[in-house]
């Protein structure tokens, strides 16, 4: 039974090791974030630079699906993204059509944080925001084609008639440019219903996402913004280090950890098996 | 007549049940019956999750009358079940705000911290079980851990890593998957043809 | 009338179960011989040796939550999944170790606890069935870490992992390694099969849990269907080879033919 | 002092979070506690859910008449005969009929998306004019989509040299697990960050 008893004690040594280095790799970016560089990948740039090129007044639809199983990808990416609307002289309207969650999240989590941050404008002029509406893709459709014949009144309850922005826009072709943050639900369904419409669609793809999404661009996709790295290098882009930057170097540091202990195991394990037999 | 009861018709109505989606699969008609049919199966669905919550309940007041050990945690689960269902059944069914709050603060952050946990067993399992004992047993480190660390954002400024990762991911993933994609297909069709024989059966 | 689209489909279905069934009334008279699957082997082992250790053995299923049985990937993975756990349950009332089933799913709480049932009684031992070791342990990850928490505190010698999983697929195999359990797992999903691959002793991809149940049982007529299924395997490599041939040639005429 | 319920929630969460972190150490009552009333949680609403179901595809057709969902109702009440010993058997009829839905939908999934779908995937030439980089890959994914499937035949002998289809068929199912292993693990990640995230900035409050 001793072998047993030292191999445990050994096994839950590992453990300690392997895993308190773990947490302390993973406190520290979040309480202070290192600011290690990040480099940008060619398509998050394409996504920032369709968005800089948009012309002043220019009226965006921008696509809030985010329910709670995304938050941690895609939470930073639409804060990031609707910072930098605002920023802009442009027209947006946000819309919750696939994700009953998306609404409330949107609510609770990011528009405290863009109080914060002081971009938000004048609320039925600059920007409108409409509510969830049941059907998935056939809701979508309907919407895309005749917006007032589907919703009636905003977040608010206040009708859409009276909010100024909501003036010229009746269906999806009123705007210069669509954005979706969700996962593949719902970009399939923008890719069926939005996509036919002519107007640019860009989005932001959960990683695990990306081989399916890839496909589609550029002729469908003119630019996604790759998972939480993509976040992370478009809030770099815009200058507002958040959620995303921090979980960037938290990748770094765990992944390069857990790189180095399998390294480190296999060198160990060599060594057990072929030096120390010989000796 | 046992054996009508326990064997014949069990047989027979998962014998019509496959015939009846084989015949929604081809002819329009069929399209009808098929749906009731489907939906009888979440009915049943249904009433088992509440005889499987009926089990439950007996086994845990079971442990909590014999004192059996860890007994008080028995009484732990049946509170927890207990409030969410009072909460649950709050008018708007499975809508209101106490649902919602109990909801979020106990049972979406026990599935977040649940899932996020497995950062823990992965990095515990690749450190443990990711060894060059062989020649597969090597193919397998070198793939796990270029994909890795090609996850890394530092990666793209150390060489090739995010290319060779999606080559992986792309190339010998969707050659070897195939593979087993194709045969599990044959395999479930063989085992459905076995359960309508009645060679096997699973309600037995 | 006819629902356009599947009528390929729905010949290719009969076909391939017609050469299944031909090939299992055939199997009467040759017994045909099948390659060895390794995890299938070492189940006696595995019991064996948890015999010897006086530790409990575990069989799980994964965590569908309702409505498994009747979803047409999960429902035929938990099928087979309990064809192999009549054999487990019969070695284990026949060799002595407790054999706990933890159940993540409400549907195959009945078939988990009718199957133990029966092999208890096939083995004339009724009294020794201890209904309260087969536990529900409501779905998702309260499931799984419900196991654990069995897993570790029984110390559980053999742990059997084989039906539809998901994440909660490497939460077990690392916890029943880490307490020292033999390890035996096999599932369909593509998504979970590299943790099973890594850390598991023996591991069964998608269609060698399929046939488990087949190869299990030796009966001529089961056997019989998985040489049927080769036939289908075979369909589908010359299939391959022509259309591959054909599409280097350039003669994507052939090519569109054959895109059923 | 009207109660903060998102005060009250976070700390609740935190508990939650701690709790079920501590598995990392080992079984404690911590975490026994945190995982017991969970899962009462997880069952007591799959129950909620389940009344649901059967109210919406049950009863409500029902009161409109339609007469034939009682049969569903009775299969399903039929479940519960197994509390009684002699009439067990009753409630195999209703894991009949799940067990039939689910092998016919089984064999429809099985010959259409997976079966020949893929077989159609793979109808790509190993020569690609003017991309080499694509003949290789196409090449690589027609032999290891070939000796996978030979891997899994079960009643042919691979004798001495052909038996090198199975080798390559194991190496390249190696090669693709070893793939996917390594890159679910940011997904992991993912997660992990968030909780400390909750932890640190918004129950801490630290960052």
């Amino acid at each position: 039974m001793g072998v047993a008893k030292e191999q445990k004690r050994r096994g839950n040594r590992d453990k300690i090791v392997l895993w308190g280095v773990l947490i302390i790799l993973t406190i520290i970016p979040i309480i202070r974030p290192l600011g290690l560089p990040i480099p940008i990948d060619p398509m998050t740039q394409e996504f920032y630079n369709i968005i800089e090129d948009l012309p002043p007044g220019g009226k965006v639809w921008l696509g809030n699906a985010v329910g709670s199983g995304i938050i941690a990808e895609q939470l930073p990416g639409i804060l990031g993204c609707a910072t930098r609307l605002f920023e802009k002289d442009l027209k947006i309207v946000i819309f919750n059509i696939i994700d009953i969650e998306a609404e409330t999240i949107f609510a609770q989590r990011s528009m405290p944080e863009l109080e914060n941050r002081g971009v938000l404008k004048e609320y039925g002029k600059d920007w409108a925001w409409l509510p969830y509406v049941p059907g998935v893709e056939t809701a979508l459709a309907a919407v895309a084609a005749d917006i007032r014949a589907t919703i009636t009144v905003d977040h608010y309850g206040t009708p859409i008639d009276q909010l100024e922005v909501m003036e010229g826009i009746n269906s999806v072709n009123d705007f210069d440019l669509v954005i979706l943050f969700g996962h593949t639900t719902p970009f399939f369904a923008y890719i069926r219903q939005i996509v036919p419409s002519g107007v640019p669609f860009i989005t932001q793809g959960l990683t695990m996402d990306l081989p399916l999404m890839m496909p589609y661009y550029p002729i469908q996709a003119k630019a996604i913004m790759k998972g939480l790295n993509g976040a992370a290098e478009y809030e770099s882009l815009i200058g507002w280090p958040g959620l995303a930057i921090s979980a960037s170097d938290v990748l770094n540091t765990t992944h390069s950890w857990v790189f180095i202990a399998v390294i480190g195991g296999n060198i160990f394990y060599l060594y057990n098996t072929y030096v120390r037999r010989e000796e | 007549m046992t054996s009508i009861i326990r064997d014949q018709i069990p047989w027979f109505i998962a014998g019509a049940s496959i015939i009846i989606m084989f015949g929604d699969y081809i002819l329009d008609p069929m399209a009808v019956i098929a749906t009731a049919l489907r939906n009888w199966a979440v009915i049943v669905a249904a009433f088992a999750m509440g005889l499987a919550m009926v089990s439950m309940t007996i086994f845990h007041f079971r442990a909590i009358s014999q004192r059996q050990s860890g007994w008080y945690y028995s009484i732990c689960t049946l509170a927890g079940m207990l409030a969410m269902i009072i909460v649950a059944f709050m008018p708007p069914m499975t809508g209101s705000a106490q649902f919602n709050w109990l909801y979020k603060w106990v049972n979406t952050v026990s599935g977040q911290t649940t899932y996020a946990a497995l950062a823990f067993w992965i990095s515990a399992a690749a450190y443990r079980t990711l060894r060059v004992r062989s020649f597969e047993a090597t193919l397998m480190v070198v793939a796990a851990m270029i994909c890795m660390f090609a996850n890394a954002p530092l990666s793209a400024l150390l060489g090739p890593w995010k290319p060779a990762a999606s080559w992986f991911l792309a190339v010998p993933s969707t050659g070897a998957y195939r593979g087993i994609v194709i045969t599990s297909a044959c395999g479930m069709i063989a085992l459905g043809l076995r359960v309508l024989l009645g060679r096997l059966r699973p309600w037995e | 009338m006819i629902r356009s689209g599947n009528v390929l489909d729905f010949v290719v279905m009969i076909g391939l179960m017609i050469a299944i069934y031909l090939m299992m009334s055939r199997a009467e008279k040759k017994m045909p011989k099948l390659r060895r699957i390794p995890a299938l082997d070492a189940l006696e082992e595995a019991v064996g040796r948890a015999a010897e250790t006086g530790r409990p053995i575990l069989f799980t299923q994964g965590s569908g939550g309702t409505g498994t049985l009747s979803h047409p990937e999960e429902g035929p993975q938990i099928m087979s999944g309990l064809n192999v756990l009549s054999h487990l349950a019969a070695l284990a009332a026949n060799l002595g170790p407790r054999i706990i089933c933890c159940v993540g799913q409400s549907d195959s709480l009945i078939p988990t606890t009718e199957i133990v049932r029966e092999a208890y009684i096939a083995q004339g031992m009724p009294e020794a069935f201890r209904e309260d070791d087969i536990r529900f342990l409501g779905s998702g990850n309260a499931y799984a870490f419900a196991a654990v928490d069995i897993i570790r505190t029984e110390e559980v010698a053999a742990a059997f992992f084989i039906g539809p999983f998901y994440n909660e697929s490497l939460t077990f195999v690392f916890h029943s390694d880490d307490v020292g359990a033999m390890k035996i797992g096999g599932t369909a999903f593509t998504h979970q099969m590299p943790f099973f691959a890594a850390v598991c002793d023996y591991f069964m991809i998608g269609e060698e849990i399929y046939a488990a149940g087949a190869y299990l049982s030796g009966e001529a007529e089961e056997l019989g269907s998985v040489v049927g299924e080769d036939f289908a395997k075979g369909f589908s490599i010359i299939l391959i080879i022509l259309a591959v041939a054909a599409a280097s040639f350039g003669l994507s005429g052939f090519l569109n033919f054959m895109r059923i | 002092m009207a109660i903060d319920w998102n005060i009250i929630g976070i700390w609740i969460g935190a508990f939650y979070t701690i709790g079920f972190f501590t598995l990392a150490i080992g079984v404690n009552p911590w975490l026994r506690f945190v995982e017991s009333t969970w899962l009462g949680a997880v069952v007591g609403f799959a129950f909620a859910v389940g009344v649901k179901n059967i109210l919406s595809l049950g009863i409500n057709p029902l009161m409109k008449g339609d007469v034939s969902v009682v049969i569903a109702l009775a299969l399903g009440a039929l479940l519960f005969s197994r509390f009684i010993n002699q009439y067990r058997h009753f409630s195999k009829w209703g894991v009949a009929l799940m067990v039939g839905v689910g092998s016919g939908l089984g064999i429809r999934g099985a010959v259409d998306g997976m079966l020949l779908k893929q077989i159609e995937a793979t109808f790509i030439s190993p020569i690609v004019i003017g991309d080499l980089w694509q003949s290789i890959n196409n090449i690589i994914i027609i032999v290891m989509v070939l000796t996978t499937l030979s891997y899994f035949v079960f009643s042919f002998e691979f004798k001495k040299p052909s038996d090198i289809l199975l080798k390559l068929g194991r190496w390249s199912m190696m090669i693709a697990f070893g793939a996917a292993f390594g890159n679910t693990v940011t997904f992991r990640f993912n997660l992990f960050i968030e909780r400390f995230t909750f932890l640190i900035r918004t129950w801490l409050q630290i960052a």
